[in-house]
C-alpha cells in the first residue's frame, strides 16, 4: 500500500472509500429508498394477483371477508401505527443524541412488532381450527361456520342490489349465455351459500399477510441489532444512519399493512 | 405502385421465383387465404431488413479498409456530433417501423375476424395428442377440411397449454387450459400439411404432430360420411384400435406393457387380475365392459381410482369394437 | 518520465504485477470475504465463466441430439432437461449478471476514479447470493433437473413431477444477487463520481450500467414474486395460476415477462455500453453523438417495460392488448437503431485498429443488425403468428444475447484483461478465435432462421425429416463455435502465467481507469482524478519504450496529489 | 424552530410526529366506520382514498420525504407507477378472458 491511508485519524464511522460524511449518508439513504422500492414491487405482484382474482371473482372476497375478524385487524393497524410512531421519534432521538430514550424507543418498535404477530399468531390459530387454510389444505364445512360470522347474515351492506356495483366491475354472468358462470345469483346468497373457489380467498390472504409477517420478523431482526449497535456506541457521536434505515424499511412495513387491511378485512 | 407488382418485386427480392404453391427460401407454401398478406409483409420486412443491413455492414467494411490505421497517421477530425443528422436517422427508422406496425397491425385483424359462415370444429388438446370434433358427433386426430370454405376452430386444452400451429396455413394459437380459444382460415390448396404443437407441453411434445387434409370440393362430405360410419365399414379390431386411440384411453393405458396412469391391455384378455378390494377375476368381456362403464367398481390392485366414467360417451357397438382390439393385444405383434 | 507520476506502485510502463491487489492478501479466504469490488469482479468472473461453460455443455448436448429424427444420444425427457437447463443456466447464472457484476463491478468504480462501490458490503453479499442461488440450481439439477423450459409456464411447470422447486428458490435468491448488484452501481454513480464527471461526461460504458440497474432493481422484484408463487402454487396450491381454481394460467404470462422482457435489456444495455467504449478507442476517435447515445440508454430502459405482451401474442391475449403492445414494442427499434449508426459514423475518418476488442465490436455489428432486424418480424403482429415460438424465435434471440451480449462481453474482456490482470494476451490467437467464433456462430444460427420461417416449433426434441440438412448444418457450426471458445479458454490461461506484462494503458484510452496500475493496486489511485472529456483521445500519446499509451500531460487529470481526500 | 443535525439532515419535531400519529389513528377509525354505510362502487375508493392519504402522511412526516432530496421520493412514487402499469395491463387482458371461460373446467 502507499502512504495514502485514510482511515488513519479519521472518523471511524466513516468508510474508507467515502470522501465525506454527508456523502455516505446519502448513499445509505439513496440505497435505502432503491430496496424500498425493489419492496413496493415485489408486495406489488402480490397486489396484482390479488386486484386480477378479486375484479373476477368479488364474491369470493365478499364471502371470504367475513371470516377474518375486522376488530383484531383494527388493532393490528393501530398497533403498527403506534410502532411507525416510535420509530418515527426513535429517529429524532438518534439525531439528537439522546441515547438512552433511544433505548427506550427502539424498545416500544419492538414490542409493538411483538404484539402484532401475537395477535397474527391469535387469527392464524383460529384459522387453522376451521379449516380455513389455503386452497390445498382448505376444509371449512359451512354448516360450522355459521356460528363464526354472526353478522355476516344481518349486516346491512350485504343488499342483492349493491353488491354488483361494488366493485364496479360486471358480474362475470356477462359473457355468451351458457359460457360464464352464473354469479349473479351467489349474490343474493352471498351470506349462506359458499361461492365456488372461495379458498382461494384464504390462499390470498395467507400469502399476503404472510408476505408482510416476514416483513415483521425481519424489522425485529434489524431492531435487535440496532440494539447491539446502541450497546457498542455506534450512536454516540450523533451517527442515526443506522436507526434512520431500520425506520425507513419499518414504515414501509406500517404503509403494506395499511393497505392488506383495507382490501382483506373491510371488504364490505 | 400497385400492390400486385409490389408483391413480385419482394417475391424476387425474397429469393422466391413463383413456382405455383407461394413457396420461397424462406416461407412455406402458402395454403390459406391469410397466408398471401403474412407472406407479403414477411417479404416487406425482410426487403427492408437486408436493406439495411446490407447499408450497416457495406459502410462498416469500408470504413474498417478506408479509416485502417496506418503508422503515424492518426484519425482526422470529425464532428463529434451532428443533430440534423441523427435526427433523420432516427426519424427513418420510425416511419418504416410505424408502416410495419399497420400492416401487421391489419393483417392481425383479419386473421382474427372468422367470416359469419364459418364451418365449426372443435378441438380438444390433451399431453400429447390432438382430438378434432366435427360437428356430427364424430372424433377424429386429423383435421380435415373442405377446400375455398372457412372454417373456425373451437379449442379447449385438458391439462397445460398447447399451441395449434399449422405453418402452411400461417396460423398458430395458444390452446388454454379453462377457457376456449378461436382460430381459423380458409384453405385453398387440397392436400396435406403438417399441424404441429407449439408450445411446449412436456415429454412427447414433438410427437403431438397431426395432419391437416384439405379435401378438393364436395369431397369432404363424403369423407365425413364414411369416416363417421368407421363402426360399420372397417373391421371391429380397427375399428377398436381407432376409438382406443382418438378418444384418450391410450392417455392412461400402453399397449406394449410398459405401466402408465393404468394397467397395460397387452395381453389383458384372458388373464387373471387381482382387485383393490381383495378379489380377483379372468378378464372377459363382462369386465372390459364394466371397467369402461362403472371403472371404480372394480380397481387393479396398485392403481389408483382415477378412471373417469365413459358412461353415456361410448356406444354399444363401439364398446364391442374395443373389446375385439383388446383381444388382439394378445402379444403376438399386430 | 511522466508515467512513473502516475503509477507509483508499479514499473515505469505502469505495470504492478508485484504489488496489485491480486496479491495485497493471501489465502482462499482473503478473496471469499474481500471488499474490494475488484476482486469480486474476477471471482464474479471465474463464476459466470463456469456457468458458461456448464450452459455450453449442455447446449452441445441439445445440437448432438439433434443431429437426427428419433432419438440420437438421449432421450426425450433428458433433451427437455437439456435444453431447460441450457436456457436456465445461460440466463440466470451466466448473461444477466455477466456484463454488469463481473466487467462493471471490476471498471466501474476505476472509471469514476474511485477507491470501491458505494456498498462494498452489499456487493459481497451480491457474491455470495450468486453462489447460494446457483447452489440451489445445481441441487435441482443432482435431483433430477426440470423439464419446464427456462420460462416456467404454469400450468406445465406447476403439475410436472421434476425438481422445480429447488431451481426456482435458487433463480429467486440469484435475483436478490441481481438486485443489489444493480442497487449498488446506482448509489454509486449518483453518488461517488468524482470531480468533473457530470453526468453527460459519464463514460458510456456508465449509462449501460446505470440503465441496466434501473431495469434490476424496478423488475427483479417481480420475477420474485412470480416465482414464490409458483412454489406457493405447487406446494400450497393456492389456485392464482389454477384455472381449476377460477386462476388464470395467462396471468402468469404476464408476471413472468414483466421481469424477463426488461430482463432482455438487462442483458443488452450494459454490452451496448461495452461497444461503446471499444469502438471510440480502437478508431482513435471520439464517440460520435454521445449524448444520443446516452440518451437512448435511458430510453430503452423505460421503454423495455412497455413490451413484454409482445412474447403472448398467440396466447389469446386480447386484440387491443396485442395491438398496443405491438406498437410499443417497434419504439424500442428506434433507439437501438440511432446506437448502431452513431457507432458506425465514429468509425468515420477514424484511425482503426483491428486489434482483437476490435475484431468483436465488428462482429457485434454484423451480428446485433441481424439479431435486431429480424426483431421486426417477430413485433409485428401477422408475421408473429406465423413465427412464434419456432426456430425463428430461437435465432433471433440468439443472434442479440449471443451475438450481442456474449459477443461484446468478449470484446469487453479483452478490452480490459489486461488491465485486470496486468498480462497480454496473445493477439494472433485472440484473432482466430474471434474469427471462428464469429463463422460457427453464424453457422449454428442463420440456419435457425431459415428452419423456423419454414414452421420447425422450438423445444422439440424430434422433428420432420425436411429439417436434417439443417440441422446438421447447425450443428456442425455449434462444434465450431465450441472449438473458438477452447482455443480462447487456452490462449487466456496461458496469458495469466506467461502473458507479456500489461502497461497501464495499452490501447490509448481516455477513461479514468486506465490512470492506474495494470493490474491496479489494492486502493486504486494514488492520487484524486479530475474527469474530463472520457473520450478525449487526443490527450494521449503513444510511448514506444513502454509499448503503452501516456497523457501528453499528466498533470491535467489530477486533482490533488496522494488522494489527499 | 426547525432543528437540524450537524450535518445538516432536518429533525422532526416531536409535536409533529405525535400529530401525524393521532391522524392515522382518526384515518384508522374512519376506514373501520366508513364501511358501516353503502355508497355502492365508491366503497372500495373511498376506502383506497383513507388508505392513500395515511400513507402520503407516513411517507411525508415519518419517513421525511418532505425534507428529504426530492430524488428520494421520485424514486419511491416511480415503483408505484410502474406498478399501476403491471395491475393496468393484467386487468385489461384478464377482464377479456371472462367471456371465454369454460364453465365448470375441468369437465370431469
Amino acid at each position: 500500500m502507499g502512504a495514502h491511508h485514510h482511515g488513519d485519524g479519521h472518523d471511524p464511522n466513516l468508510a474508507h472509500h467515502f470522501e465525506s460524511a454527508d456523502q455516505q449518508y446519502q448513499s445509505a439513504k439513496l440505497g435505502m429508498w432503491v430496496f424500498l422500492m425493489t419492496e413496493i414491487l415485489f408486495f406489488g405482484g402480490l397486489f396484482v394477483a390479488y386486484t386480477v382474482y378479486r375484479v373476477n371473482h368479488p364474491e369470493v372476497f365478499v364471502y371470504g371477508a367475513h371470516f377474518l375478524d375486522r376488530g383484531l385487524g383494527a388493532l393490528n393497524t393501530v398497533v403498527l401505527i403506534l410502532s411507525s410512531f416510535t420509530i418515527a421519534w426513535a429517529v429524532r432521538a438518534a439525531q439528537l443524541k439522546q441515547i438512552s430514550l433511544l433505548r427506550w424507543l427502539i424498545l416500544a418498535t419492538m414490542a409493538c412488532a411483538f404484539a402484532f404477530m401475537g395477535v397474527k399468531a391469535v387469527e392464524y390459530n383460529s384459522k387453522w381450527k376451521h379449516g380455513l387454510l389455503w386452497a390445498a389444505k382448505y376444509s371449512h364445512h359451512v354448516e360450522e361456520a355459521d356460528h363464526d360470522r354472526p353478522t355476516a347474515a344481518t349486516d346491512p351492506a350485504v343488499s342483492p342490489d349493491a353488491d354488483p356495483n361494488r366493485s364496479a366491475i360486471p358480474p362475470a354472468a356477462e359473457g355468451p349465455a351458457g359460457l360464464a358462470k352464473p354469479a349473479g345469483e351467489t349474490d343474493d346468497t352471498v351470506a349462506e351459500v359458499e361461492p365456488e373457489n372461495a379458498k382461494v380467498f384464504f390462499s390470498i390472504y395467507f400469502l399476503m399477510t404472510g408476505l408482510h409477517g416476514i416483513h415483521v420478523l425481519a424489522g425485529i431482526g434489524a431492531m435487535i441489532w440496532l440494539l447491539k449497535c446502541l450497546a457498542r456506541g455506534d450512536f454516540d457521536g450523533g451517527h442515526f444512519t443506522k436507526v434512520d434505515m431500520v425506520a425507513l424499511y419499518w414504515h414501509v412495513v406500517d404503509l403494506v399493512w395499511i393497505y392488506l387491511f383495507l382490501l382483506l378485512y373491510l371488504i364490505d | 405502385m400497385t400492390s400486385t407488382t409490389l408483391v413480385t418485386l419482394l417475391d424476387v427480392l425474397a429469393g422466391s421465383l413463383p413456382d405455383g404453391d407461394g413457396s420461397s427460401f424462406w416461407l412455406p407454401p402458402q395454403v390459406s387465404t391469410v397466408a398471401r398478406s403474412v407472406d407479403w409483409l414477411f417479404n416487406f420486412i425482410l426487403a427492408v431488413s437486408v436493406f439495411f443491413f446490407v447499408l450497416i455492414v457495406v459502410v462498416m467494411v469500408f470504413f474498417v479498409i478506408r479509416y485502417r490505421r496506418r503508422e503515424g497517421q492518426k484519425a482526422e477530425s470529425s464532428p463529434n456530433h451532428n443533430l440534423a443528422l441523427e435526427l433523420t436517422w432516427s426519424g427513418i427508422p420510425l416511419v418504416l417501423v410505424i408502416m410495419i406496425f399497420i400492416f401487421g397491425f391489419k393483417g392481425f385483424l383479419d386473421m382474427s375476424t372468422p367470416p359469419a359462415n364459418s364451418y365449426e370444429i372443435l378441438v380438444e388438446a390433451q399431453k400429447w395428442n390432438w382430438s378434432f370434433i366435427y360437428p356430427n358427433g364424430y372424433i377424429d386426430s386429423n383435421l380435415h377440411v373442405p377446400v375455398d370454405r372457412p372454417v373456425r376452430l373451437v379449442m379447449g386444452s385438458q391439462d397445460v397449454i398447447h399451441s395449434l400451429y399449422i405453418p402452411a396455413f400461417r396460423v398458430k394459437m395458444d390452446v388454454v387450459p379453462g377457457r376456449y380459444s378461436k382460430a381459423w382460415f380458409e384453405a385453398t390448396e387440397p392436400g396435406e400439411y403438417d399441424l404441429f404443437c407449439a408450445e411446449y407441453c412436456g415429454t412427447s411434445h414433438s410427437d403431438m404432430i397431426a395432419h391437416v387434409v384439405v379435401h378438393p370440393v364436395g369431397e369432404f362430405e363424403t369423407w365425413l360420411e364414411q369416416a363417421s360410419n368407421f363402426l360399420e365399414t372397417m373391421a371391429p379390431v380397427d375399428a377398436g384400435r381407432k376409438l382406443f386411440q382418438v378418444r384418450g384411453c391410450q392417455q392412461c393405458h400402453s399397449v406394449d406393457g410398459s405401466v402408465k396412469t393404468g394397467p397395460s391391455l397387452l395381453g389383458v384378455f384372458g388373464q387373471t387380475r387381482n382387485f383393490a378390494d381383495g378379489s380377483s377375476l379372468t378378464i372377459d368381456e363382462n369386465y372390459i365392459r364394466e371397467s369402461i362403464l362403472e371403472p371404480q367398481a372394480r380397481v387393479v390392485d396398485g392403481f389408483d381410482p382415477v378412471m373417469p366414467t365413459y358412461q353415456g360417451r361410448l356406444s354399444d357397438p363401439e364398446i364391442l369394437a374395443l373389446i375385439e382390439y383388446f383381444k388382439s393385444l394378445d402379444g403376438s405383434g399386430e | 518520465m511522466t508515467a512513473d507520476t502516475l503509477t507509483a506502485g508499479g514499473d515505469a510502463a505502469g505495470n504492478a504485477l508485484e504489488s496489485s491487489y491480486l496479491n495485497s492478501g493471501s489465502g482462499v479466504l482473503s478473496w471469499l470475504f474481500t471488499l474490494d469490488h475488484k476482486r469480486i469482479g474476477v471471482m464474479y468472473l471465474v463464476a459466470i465463466t463456469a456457468s458458461f461453460l456448464l450452459g455450453g455443455i449442455f447446449a452441445l448436448l441439445v445440437r448432438t441430439e439433434l443431429w437426427s429424427t428419433g432419438q440420437t444420444i438421449m432421450t426425450a425427457d433428458a433433451y427437455n432437461k437439456m435444453f431447460t437447463l441450457h436456457g436456465a443456466v445461460m440466463i440466470f447464472l451466466f448473461i444477466i449478471p455477466g456484463i454488469p457484476a463481473a466487467l462493471g463491478n471490476f471498471v466501474l468504480p476505476l472509471m469514476l476514479g474511485a477507491k470501491d462501490v458505494a456498498l462494498p458490503r452489499m456487493n459481497l453479499t451480491s457474491f455470495w447470493f450468486w453462489i447460494i442461488g446457483a447452489s440451489f440450481a445445481l441441487v435441482s439439477i443432482v435431483i433430477g433437473a426440470v423439464d419446464t423450459g427456462w420460462t416456467f409456464y404454469t400450468p406445465y411447470s406447476t403439475t410436472t413431477g421434476t425438481a422445480v422447486i429447488s431451481i426456482t428458490m435458487g433463480v429467486f435468491i440469484l435475483g436478490f444477487s441481481s438486485i443489489f448488484t444493480g442497487l449498488n452501481f446506482i448509489v454509486t454513480i449518483h453518488k461517488m463520481r468524482p470531480e468533473g464527471m457530470t453526468w453527460f461526461k459519464m463514460p458510456l460504458f456508465l449509462w449501460g450500467l446505470y440503465s441496466t440497474a434501473i431495469i434490476q432493481v424496478l423488475a427483479t422484484p417481480v420475477l420474485g414474486i412470480t416465482l414464490l408463487l409458483l412454489i406457493a402454487e405447487r406446494v400450497l396450491g393456492v389456485g392464482i395460476f389454477d384455472p381449476a381454481l377460477g386462476g388464470d394460467p395467462v396471468l402468469f404470462q404476464h408476471f413472468f415477462w414483466f421481469y424477463s422482457h426488461p430482463a432482455v435489456y438487462i442483458m443488452i444495455l450494459p454490452a451496448m455500453g461495452v461497444i461503446s467504449e471499444l469502438v471510440s478507442v480502437f478508431s482513435g476517435k471520439h464517440i460520435f453523438g454521445y449524448r444520443f447515445i446516452a440518451w437512448s440508454s435511458i430510453a430503452i430502459a423505460l421503454l423495455s417495460f412497455l413490451v413484454w405482451g409482445h412474447h403472448m401474442f398467440t396466447s389469446g391475449q386480447s386484440g387491443i392488448t396485442n395491438m398496443i403492445f405491438s406498437a410499443l414494442t417497434f419504439s424500442v427499434a428506434i433507439p437501438s437503431a440511432v446506437k448502431v449508426f452513431n457507432w458506425l459514423a465514429t468509425m468515420y475518418k477514424g484511425s482503426i485498429r483491428l486489434a482483437t476488442p476490435m475484431l468483436y465490436v465488428l462482429s457485434f455489428l454484423f451480428l446485433f443488425a441481424i439479431g435486431g432486424l429480424t426483431g421486426l418480424f417477430l413485433g409485428a403482429l401477422s408475421t408473429d403468428i406465423h413465427l412464434h415460438d419456432t426456430y425463428f424465435v430461437v435465432a433471433h434471440f440468439h443472434y442479440v444475447m449471443f451475438g450481442g451480449t456474449v459477443i461484446a462481453f468478449l470484446g469487453g474482456l479483452h478490452y480490459w484483461w489486461p488491465k485486470m490482470f496486468g498480462r497480454m494476451y496473445s493477439e494472433r490467437w485472440g484473432q482466430v478465435s474471434a474469427l471462428l467464433i464469429f463463422v460457427g456462430f453464424n453457422l449454428t444460427f442463420f440456419t435457425q432462421f431459415v428452419m423456423g420461417s419454414h414452421g420447425m416449433p422450438r423445444r422439440y426434441y424430434n422433428y420432420v425429416e425436411e429439417f436434417t440438412s439443417l440441422h446438421r448444418a447447425s450443428t456442425v457450426g455449434s462444434y465450431v463455435l465450441g472449438f473458438g471458445f477452447l482455443i480462447m479458454a487456452i490462449y487466456l490461461f496461458h496469458s495469466l502465467f506467461r502473458g507479456k506484462p500489461a502497461p497501464a494503458n495499452p490501447w490509448g484510452s481516455a477513461t479514468l481507469e486506465w490512470e492506474t496500475t495494470s493490474p491496479p493496486q489494492a486502493h486504486n489511485f494514488d492520487h484524486e482524478l479530475l474527469a474530463g472529456d472520457p473520450y478525449d483521445l487526443d490527450a494521449l500519446e503513444l510511448d514506444p519504450a513502454i509499448d503503452g499509451w501516456v497523457r501528453r500531460d499528466p498533470r491535467s487529470i489530477i486533482l490533488a496529489e496522494g488522494g489527499g481526500r | 424552530m426547525s432543528q437540524h443535525t450537524s450535518n445538516g439532515v432536518h429533525v422532526a419535531s416531536l409535536r409533529l410526529l405525535v400529530t401525524v400519529m393521532v391522524a392515522l389513528m382518526i384515518g384508522t377509525w374512519l376506514t373501520v366506520s366508513v364501511t358501516h354505510y353503502d355508497f355502492g362502487f365508491l366503497n372500495i375508493w373511498i376506502g383506497l382514498a383513507i388508505a392513500t392519504t395515511k400513507a402520503v402522511l407516513v411517507g411525508l412526516y415519518f419517513m421525511h420525504l418532505r425534507w428529504d432530496k426530492p430524488f428520494n421520493a421520485f424514486v419511491f412514487l416511480s415503483a408505484f407507477l410502474f406498478l399501476f402499469l403491471f395491475i393496468g395491463i393484467a386487468l385489461m387482458d384478464t377482464a377479456h378472458y371472462q367471456e371465454v371461460l369454460i364453465p365448470g373446467w375441468p369437465l370431469e
